[in-house]
């Protein structure tokens, strides 16, 4: 996938794949903490906590009762954000990108839903739902849907004018051309906007939970943030980054077959 | 011309369907005013200066915000997305970076900056940051395999590669990264605003909020979605220009 | 104290983190009629929203003194973060009409604290004043504290919440007490009043670093602060005072004309506090008690 | 179905592409008409505006005036009994389709049972030589196999007209030579009325019934000439044959007179 | 420069295609050298791996074995000497650019002034015959004029060593005539070294000094004939040659060899 640089000969074996594989998950990561590990031993900052205290916070805080009370819950609530955002935006984006007039009608009130902040509008969003999940997950995928929507208009209208040209000529049901040029053709962009709404939905799930709420992950960490529970709020935000690798892991599997064609045109003369 | 009419009657079914709400029962007007109210309110407004420096605040935390985390973003999206190793090594640091939410990391940047509108622009930079790294390296991937053949038989310089391969392919996704990122910027400027409490358009939101006046509150609103549109439009624009032989602009103009 | 050599000549820069609400209207209308010059000080007022922001900026050195509710410094001590609370600000009322109220809808039927067990109660901040004071009121009441439902609301959301019957009762505060009353909503019980009476809501803190590193700003300020107080408390000054709530707030006249301001005062009722602690440590809202020797530090 | 009204009638057609600067006349005054049944082959200079010309017979592009009528009425949309066979073949095959896929795209709304379809993808594969690929991807194939793919495709679809862009423009002299072959066959046995663009003056003369040479932009039509060899034909013979040789010199000669003016006065033919 | 040493030397090539799910063995096992200014043509079925071979020739792909020598040393990457026209011409123009800025781009590096770059990028406008084309973009223009571009850009790079990959394929008999001559007279006047891989046999022979015929896949040089026509050639006469007939005969029939099976013994030179 380089552009620029020369093709690299690669180990070959699965073992040593894999392997080579979880060395680059890890490796940074584990640089990254022994550098902060030896700085918080020097810094004596209170609002910054070492590697060892974030660890026992986070396993005080965050395994047992928690974990069903608050952080399930949360995550439940994500993935069902998430999911929505992905159909709607999805559905609209395709429909928005093909139908001229209709883009061109709902382009500025999109921008401008786009711009207004989540904390203005989820008293709003209460009023109309109520204090429910529902309301949280509407949240979640007010933000999330932006991403994926935008991406997907742009991926279906850059369609290769050929290729939708070779639809036309064979009279291609506007469902399969749907189907079978429309959509692989903008999986690229779509993917690239799904990726993006994994961390964007996790942060309103965050901040739908900061607004309203007594229970949640993102309710607990705004809760440790007010009550200066400062080792306790890192290991929240902590836990939001491992939800948020844990996510990019399943995302990236999913990927890496939907876009298996795309990876493997990109990769032919790397050989 | 077309799409401005096309765009306004957009906008105007939304306000019809806002006017409605509110006159229909649906909700009571006190707490979703009416969309009259609130333009009659804006219209007061506009004729304050203070209002206007108000908006100047906010805009301009929100450029700064943008423009640093741009160049940062294309920078080093650009260096991540070309070199495999590094875009390899740092994929589990950018996710797990990525979805720690902006808000959280407000009372840690107060403590590094203080009640300043550089602690603002730190959530900016941050949450700005993302949306258009992660798009540059999607884009700087897409590279056509006979086009990036073409520069490399020619002998291009990587500086050369670089301007005229690689940009232009991820030219596209940069675009969409940067509207993506301008809407998030100006929501972390006004939220910053809200909850840091350095002037500008986001406290006054938070103060009509706490004053319990909704007809100020929606019209404060309702600038920020207006200040969104204007952003796009600018987008817009230099999007047209900078994509002119793109299929997705093409095929607008073929349609003309 | 003796105003410090700084009274004739340069001002000393002080930056003072405050809520935007009315309360802080002693302060804007203390600094415009000059009390905080005469001592020497040029304030400045930095609207942060609440403790959670102010705090850290108190310890980073950007602020210097803070305005906010006694939970934040508890919490705070609890962490050893090093703050102090130098004095009182403002108070709730111990008979009369209280600054801050629980209000239930008319259709929840709920006119006493016991019956808010098992129902849904909002507060603007869970594990602070409002649901200890009010577990405390249900249980004074009789009623069962731990099964009050509390939820999260802001107070300016909490009328609407209210209506649309997302939540039976809100913990509110003025104007928003005058303004569900006057709807028809049920006044249940003002939580403070009703436990303990007089319970500081708002008090100055600085940190303990620049209390020590610097004791004549701290005690400059702390007179200067006694004073304005004493001239917010004096009826005749509450026309300036209001006039502040308009110039800082853009309140609405009517409503700033009509909003219940609280008790001002500087000296500490360090007892309530404590109560206030006891009772938070009761309903395990903290799990420990802050230690007040070092935290209150009256000037 | 010679029942003598045409097939194809393309009357005044003008085609002019108007892009942000300036406009482009691809297509100056067009008329011809085209019989069922019949192989039309269309030679011209390079950029003349044949590929223009195609687009608007198949529905793809709306000619700025002029009129183009199929079986009698305007054309408007693609046709369902049309085939078109792109010049840009690279990008009118899906990479995100196996070549089998590709093949059998267009089948899908036929109402086929599934073994009918697998069998003409199959046939249609081997028709042109790609049995064995058939279950990789377009851009694991050579430029030549990408081109058969798009031409298997457009063979699969059995349409009644077929529209062929420069079709054999990437493949060897020999599978040329086999392809050229089919395109004849296909047009006999089944009597698919055929449209055919080519640079390859002998191939336009060895499969015509008709050749059509086009002038240089704004096109018109520089020569009609109906290629009167006998109906059999085969590669050796029929190339032998002076015929041929006369009619391919003249075709080449007129040409050489499209390239150097627009609008040089016709000959008659030989 | 024809001091023995041979300009490029390939032995026991090998390239393998690891994909997915299988391998495709593009070249079996390839021998061959060139000299110095030489102009070798490659003709081969379609899919037997004469892109794959220029690809591994300009060092933008690595063989799975065997040597690659250019000038005495193994070629790793793409060599600044050379210019490729690639066979997917489209693909290798870049969009954003007009068709003067894609022409334009390879010479930016090279130190020249900006009017002779200026130069460079008109005359080989002018010697593709697209001078009026220079700011348009290439999506604006025919298939065959963007692969005039293409070629327009190798031209103006001045190269020492020129590697085409069906240069021709889409233009109209006139111009491939043109563009013929045009690679001949760039071959003798400069003494570029030139690969040019084509379908059309005849222009194989008309242009080569040598004629390369490979096998079908696993590749296999099936022949390597010297074109012992004159020097000096012209499209008339030449072609009239009787020893021109012979030579596109035998390679032909060398082709058809080739298609039928992939070791075929070669044949002697008639
Ligand atoms: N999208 C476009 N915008 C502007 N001009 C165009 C466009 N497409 C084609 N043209 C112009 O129209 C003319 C005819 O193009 P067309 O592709 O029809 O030629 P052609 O006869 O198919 O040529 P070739 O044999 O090279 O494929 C050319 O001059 C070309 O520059
Ligand atoms: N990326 C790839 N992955 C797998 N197989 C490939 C790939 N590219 C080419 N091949 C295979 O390698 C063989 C040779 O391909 P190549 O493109 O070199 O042929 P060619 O001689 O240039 O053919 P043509 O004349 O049709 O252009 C073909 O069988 C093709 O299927
Ligand atoms: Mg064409
Ligand atoms: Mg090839």
């Amino acid at each position: 996938m380089t552009a620029l640089g020369a093709g690299r000969a690669r180990p070959r074996g699965p073992g040593a794949r894999a392997a080579e594989n979880v060395l680059f998950a890890v490796g940074l990561p584990v640089l990254a903490v022994g550098l902060w590990a030896v700085w918080s031993t020097r810094s004596a900052n209170r609002f910054l906590v070492g590697p060892r205290a974030l660890l026992d916070a986070f396993r005080q805080t965050w395994i047992g009762p928690a974990f069903v009370d608050d952080v399930l819950p949360s995550v439940y609530r994500l993935l069902a954000g998430l999911f929505a955002s992905i159909l709607l935006g999805v559905a609209a984006g395709v429909v928005i990108g093909r139908i001229r007039p209709l883009r061109e009608i709902l382009e500025p009130l999109l921008e401008f839903f786009r711009a207004i902040p989540p904390p203005v509008l989820i008293p709003v969003a209460m009023l109309l739902l109520g204090i429910t999940d529902t309301m949280k997950v509407v949240v979640i995928v007010s933000g999330a849907i932006w991403p994926i929507l935008l991406n997907t208009i742009e991926g279906v209208r850059a369609t290769d004018s050929v290729m939708l040209e070779t639809a036309r000529s064979f009279r291609i049901s506007r469902w399969d051309r749907l189907w079978l040029l429309i959509l692989p053709a903008a999986s690229p962009r779509i993917m690239t906007g799904v990726r993006q709404a994994l961390s964007v939905a996790l942060i309103l799930m965050v901040i739908s939970e900061m607004f309203a709420s007594s229970a949640g992950l993102g309710y607990r960490i705004a809760y440790f943030q007010r009550n200066y529970l400062i080792a306790e709020m890192w290991s929240g935000i902590l836990l939001l980054g491992l939800i948020g690798v844990f996510l990019a892991v399943v995302f990236g599997v999913v990927e890496r077959r939907v876009l298996r064609w795309y990876h493997g045109m990109k990769e032919i003369t790397r050989a | 011309m077309r799409k401005i009419l096309l765009g306004a009657v957009g906008l105007l079914g939304f306000l019809v369907v806002w006017q409605l709400i509110p006159a229909l029962g649906l909700v009571d007007p006190h707490y979703l005013p009416y969309a009259t109210d609130v333009f009659g309110r804006l219209a007061e407004e506009v004729r304050d200066l203070a209002f206007w420096r108000r908006v100047r605040l906010t805009m301009t935390s929100w450029a700064i915000g943008l423009t640093v985390a741009t160049l940062a973003a294309v920078a080093l999206g650009t260096v991540v997305g070309l070199v495999p190793f590094l875009r390899r090594a740092t994929h589990t640091t950018v996710e797990f970076l990525r979805p720690v939410p902006s808000v959280a990391l407000i009372p840690l940047a107060v403590l590094m900056f203080g009640l300043q509108m550089r602690a603002a622009l730190v959530i900016i930079v941050y949450a700005a940051f993302w949306q258009v790294f992660v798009q540059v390296i999607y884009g700087v991937a897409d590279v056509d395999t006979v086009a990036r053949d073409t520069a490399r038989s020619f002998g291009l310089t990587r500086a050369e590669r670089l301007r005229y391969l690689v940009l232009p392919t991820a030219l596209p996704y940069l675009m969409t990264g940067l509207r993506l990122g301008a809407a998030v910027a100006l929501i972390l400027a006004v939220t910053a605003e809200m909850v840091i409490g350095n002037p500008g358009l986001g406290r006054m939101i938070e103060l009509s909020r706490s004053a319990g006046d909704a007809v100020g509150l929606y019209g404060l609103v309702v600038v920020t979605g207006i200040l969104g549109l204007l952003v796009n439009v600018v987008f817009r624009f230099v999007e047209r220009r900078s994509l002119a032989w793109h299929q997705s602009v093409l095929a607008d103009e073929a349609a003309r | 104290t003796d105003p410090s050599p700084g009274a004739s000549g340069e001002l000393r820069k002080v930056r003072v983190a405050a809520l935007p609400i009315s309360e802080t209207a002693a302060l804007w209308g203390g600094i415009k009629a000059g009390i905080f010059r005469e001592q020497g000080l040029d304030v400045e007022v930095v609207p942060a929203q609440g403790g959670a922001q102010a705090i850290p900026a108190l310890i980073n050195g950007d602020i210097d003194f803070a305005i906010g509710q006694p939970f934040g410094p508890f919490r705070a001590d609890l962490q050893n973060l090093g703050v102090v609370i130098i004095g009182n600000y403002a108070s709730s009322y111990a008979d009369g009409d209280d600054i801050n109220a629980v209000v239930a809808s008319p259709k929840s039927g709920i006119t006493r604290p016991s019956q808010l067990a098992g129902r849904k109660v909002s507060v603007n901040s869970l594990g602070a004043a409002g649901d200890v004071t009010i577990m405390a009121a249900v249980e004074k009441d009789g009623g069962d504290p731990a099964k009050v439902k509390f939820v999260e609301v802001a107070f300016p959301d909490a009328p609407a919440q209210l209506a649309a019957g997302n939540i039976d009762a809100a913990w509110v505060t003025e104007p928003f007490i005058t303004q569900l009353r006057k709807r028809g909503d049920v006044l249940v019980v003002a939580p403070y009043q009703a436990t303990v009476p007089g319970l500081a809501t708002l008090t100055t803190i600085t940190s303990s670093k620049l209390k020590d590193s610097d004791a004549a700003l701290v005690a400059d300020f702390s007179s200067a602060m006694k004073k304005t107080l004493t001239w917010a408390k004096d009826p005749a000054n509450e026309k300036d005072l209001r006039q502040a709530i308009k110039d800082n707030l853009e309140l609405p006249e009517a409503v700033a004309d009509s909003v219940r301001l609280p008790a001002f005062g500087w000296e500490l009722d360090r007892a309530g506090l404590e109560q206030l602690a006891t009772l938070a440590q009761k309903y395990r809202v903290l799990d420990r008690r802050p230690d007040f020797d070092r935290l209150i530090q009256q000037q | 179905m010679p029942d003598g009204s045409p097939l194809l009638r393309v009357e005044h057609l003008r085609k002019v592409y108007a892009s942000g600067r300036g406009e482009v006349e691809a297509i100056g005054d067009l008329s011809f008409t085209m019989d069922p049944g019949e192989l039309l082959c269309i030679v011209g200079p390079s950029g003349c505006g044949k590929t223009t010309l195609l687009k608007c017979l198949a529905g793809l592009l709306r000619p700025t005036s002029g009129l183009v009528e199929m079986e009698g009425s305007p054309v408007t949309g693609p046709s369902p009994a049309m085939a078109v066979v792109f010049q840009e073949y690279g990008r009118s095959l899906y990479p995100w389709l196996t070549v089998r896929g590709n093949v059998e795209l267009p089948l899908r709304h036929k109402k086929l049972s599934r073994a009918e379809r697998a069998r003409l993808v199959t046939d249609a594969l081997d028709a042109v030589g790609l049995p064995q690929s058939a279950r990789s991807h377009p851009w694991q194939l050579s430029g030549g196999m990408q081109q058969r793919v798009a031409i298997a495709r457009a063979i699969a679809y059995q349409p009644d007209v077929l529209i062929m862009d420069e079709p054999f423009a990437a493949v060897d002299a020999q599978t040329r030579a086999d392809l050229e072959d089919l395109v004849r066959e296909l047009h006999l046995t089944r009597g698919i009325s055929t449209v055919f663009v080519t640079h390859d003056i002998d191939e336009s003369v060895y499969l015509g019934q008709r050749v059509l040479v086009l002038s240089n932009s704004p096109t018109r039509v520089q020569e009609d000439l109906v290629i009167d060899l006998p109906g059999e034909r085969d590669q050796l013979t029929t190339r032998a044959l002076p015929r041929f040789t006369e009619l391919r010199t003249h075709v080449y000669e007129q040409i050489q007179r499209a390239k150097r003016g627009p609008a040089a006065a016709p000959q008659p033919a030989p």
